[in-house]
């Protein structure tokens, strides 16, 4: 069992945004001596090396920090893929364009964005989000964008009529209609939902 | 709980309006709309919520509105309909009931939905403190902050999306608001149908089949709004040449199906 | 000391982005039947409960975290700033009542609280504690909310079942009065019992 200073250490070690040096250990907890820590941290030392767990506590760049120790590095990598992919400003600007205004051309879509999506509209295609519908009956036949299916599907829509509108958006921010309170039916049973009603899987 | 509860409360009366001076100059911006101060009102009180006397409720309610206008405050819609409801139910106690019969019959008491909204919207509060009180991440609690330096190195390649709705509808948004009025014109107002839905509608239809019928399309409401925004998005369709469409004889079904196959060379 | 297999598991949720599921361990680790890795996520459940470090293993989301222990907070926040994220009493109203009741409408939540959500609702969704769900098939096709993966990390809850019932709540609602009834001093024996001990079936 660890002491609780060697507790304190290790959170503070945990949640640290780089090595932390030992001065910067006595610094931050200035009712322990330095002396105290230090032995603290031998003490964390020896039971991280001695516990054999799948990460350990390692003196690097002059400070401490907890590592996964390398002979499972090669576990460890196979969950390199599964880093979530967060949307730019402009790909979502562009499917949204897509979305709300589909079918659409690329120079309507830039039109609008007042900006080239020829990138940003490769990718969207790329991660099927987006397809070509066809072309436009108008000089140089343009290509036609629009939704895919997996656009539903990441965003758990049913279909295309389930977005919702602009107005609807901006309804949060205007009053509500009292009118329809009473329409509301009051006193049904408590639940928690069922599982399968979960917004998540 | 009992009456004695309540008529002692209205025996104080007088000094009644001098602590509500006291209490709510300091309370006041805490209430979070009129079932928050009529829950504070019944504890103040110390009343029975399935009991509560809508006289003394009520007089305290106005006097709190009043307070809040004599500070030039702005009263909520809200606080103003509540006291409209309290009013109400004070009106219909002081009427004599027609038929005994409904003396027994508990819905009878004009109170009763308040009681039912007011313990309802009470549990919702207490869950919220709960909910509060939690050992937040970020607040009281806190993850790892570094990655894997190896990890760092690799985590280049793109996983799945995460993205929600809301986000998209408000990129949206604020494109619009970018933009100048006249450069585009929204589409789709309110709830009447619009050539737009329907259009993606129909979009959305031949990307699972490969035939469809125009009947198929109206049979779930077949109102004549309906029917002509299907056929003016149909139109729309043809000319963009998205899609061909038939029909098999003269006054027969028409059949539409897509002008190119789903997967083009072109992507 | 810990078997190959949990060290393996801890190395995995060590390193991972957020919380991470059973299935997904198991979709790591393919090599390792369901059963094996269900008794390894047993074994260092067990494990970082006895250790009493600095941090400790959190079943959260659907999944397996490692996090400080909220003890420690004091000497965390010394070199990390917490999130000022304190929720109005109306924002925590308002996230109760959808998750309690989710998929529900404004209109619906409105009227529970007597008072306007549209503002609260917004800031719910823009910082991801709340998510639409899609439109719900009335008349004027309204739009349904629902909390997120996010509110169960944030809030460190393991899912929906596991949020205390409404009658739990109710309960504890009349401890209060109790106490005051009787004017008892606030002794150990009067606080409000929380989680686990409830004092009814």
């Amino acid at each position: 069992m660890l002491s609780e200073l060697s507790a304190i250490i290790e959170s503070l070690v945990f949640t640290a945004e780089s090595a932390l040096s030992t001065d910067r250990i006595c610094d931050l907890l200035t009712e322990y001596s330095r002396e105290e820590i230090r032995s603290a941290l031998a003490e964390l030392e020896e039971y991280h090396q001695l516990r054999n767990g799948g990460f350990e506590l390692a003196a690097v760049a002059g400070g401490w920090q907890f590592r996964t120790r390398p002979v499972f590095q090669p576990f460890v990598t196979r969950q390199i893929k599964a880093k979530s992919s967060k949307f730019s400003q402009s790909s979502l600007e562009t499917l949204a364009i897509i979305a709300y205004r589909q079918p659409i051309t690329r120079a309507e879509i830039e039109h609008l964005r007042g900006v080239d999506c020829g990138g940003v509209l490769k990718s969207l295609l790329e991660k099927r989000l987006v397809r070509i519908l066809g072309k436009k009956d108008i000089p140089g036949r343009p290509l036609i964008y629009g939704t895919t299916k997996e656009f539903l599907e990441i965003f758990g829509l049913k279909d295309l009529k389930s977005l919702p509108t602009l107005k609807e958006i901006q309804a949060l921010d205007e009053a509500p209609q009292y009118e329809r309170q009473d329409e509301l039916p009051l006193g049904q049973e408590l639940l928690i939902p069922v599982e399968s009603d979960l917004p998540f899987e | 709980m009992s009456r004695s509860g309540s008529s002692h409360q209205a025996g104080e009366n007088v000094p009644l309006l001098d602590g509500l001076h006291e209490q709510y100059s300091v309370h006041l911006d805490t209430f979070d709309g009129p079932m928050d101060l009529l829950l504070h009102l019944i504890k103040k009180n110390e009343l029975d919520i399935y009991d509560i006397s809508i006289a003394v409720i009520t007089r305290q309610y106005l006097d709190y509105i009043k307070l809040m206008k004599d500070l030039n405050l702005e009263v909520a819609g809200e606080f103003l309909v509540m006291a409209a409801t309290l009013l109400h139910i004070k009106s219909r106690q002081l009427l004599p009931l027609d038929d005994p019969e409904d003396a027994e019959d508990e819905e009878a008491d004009p109170r009763a939905e308040l009681v039912r909204r007011l313990l309802e919207y009470q549990q919702y509060k207490d869950a919220g403190t709960l909910f509060g009180a939690r050992a937040l991440l970020g607040r009281e609690v806190f993850t790892r902050a570094v990655t894997e330096p190896f990890l760092a190195a690799a985590q280049n390649e793109e996983g799945p999306l995460e993205v929600s709705l809301f986000e998209l509808v408000d990129a949206f948004r604020l494109l619009l608001a970018r933009i100048p009025a006249e450069t585009f014109h929204d589409v789709a107002p309110g709830d009447s149908l619009s050539i737009a839905d329907c259009i993606n509608e129909i979009l959305a239809l031949l990307q699972e089949k490969e035939t469809i019928q125009f009947d198929d399309l109206v049979s779930d409401e077949l109102t004549r709004e309906r029917v002509i925004v299907t056929f003016l998005a149909l139109l729309e369709l043809c000319r963009l040449k998205l899609i061909r469409v038939f029909q098999g004889e003269q006054h027969g079904s028409i059949w539409f199906v897509p002008a190119v196959a789903p997967n083009l060379a072109e992507v």
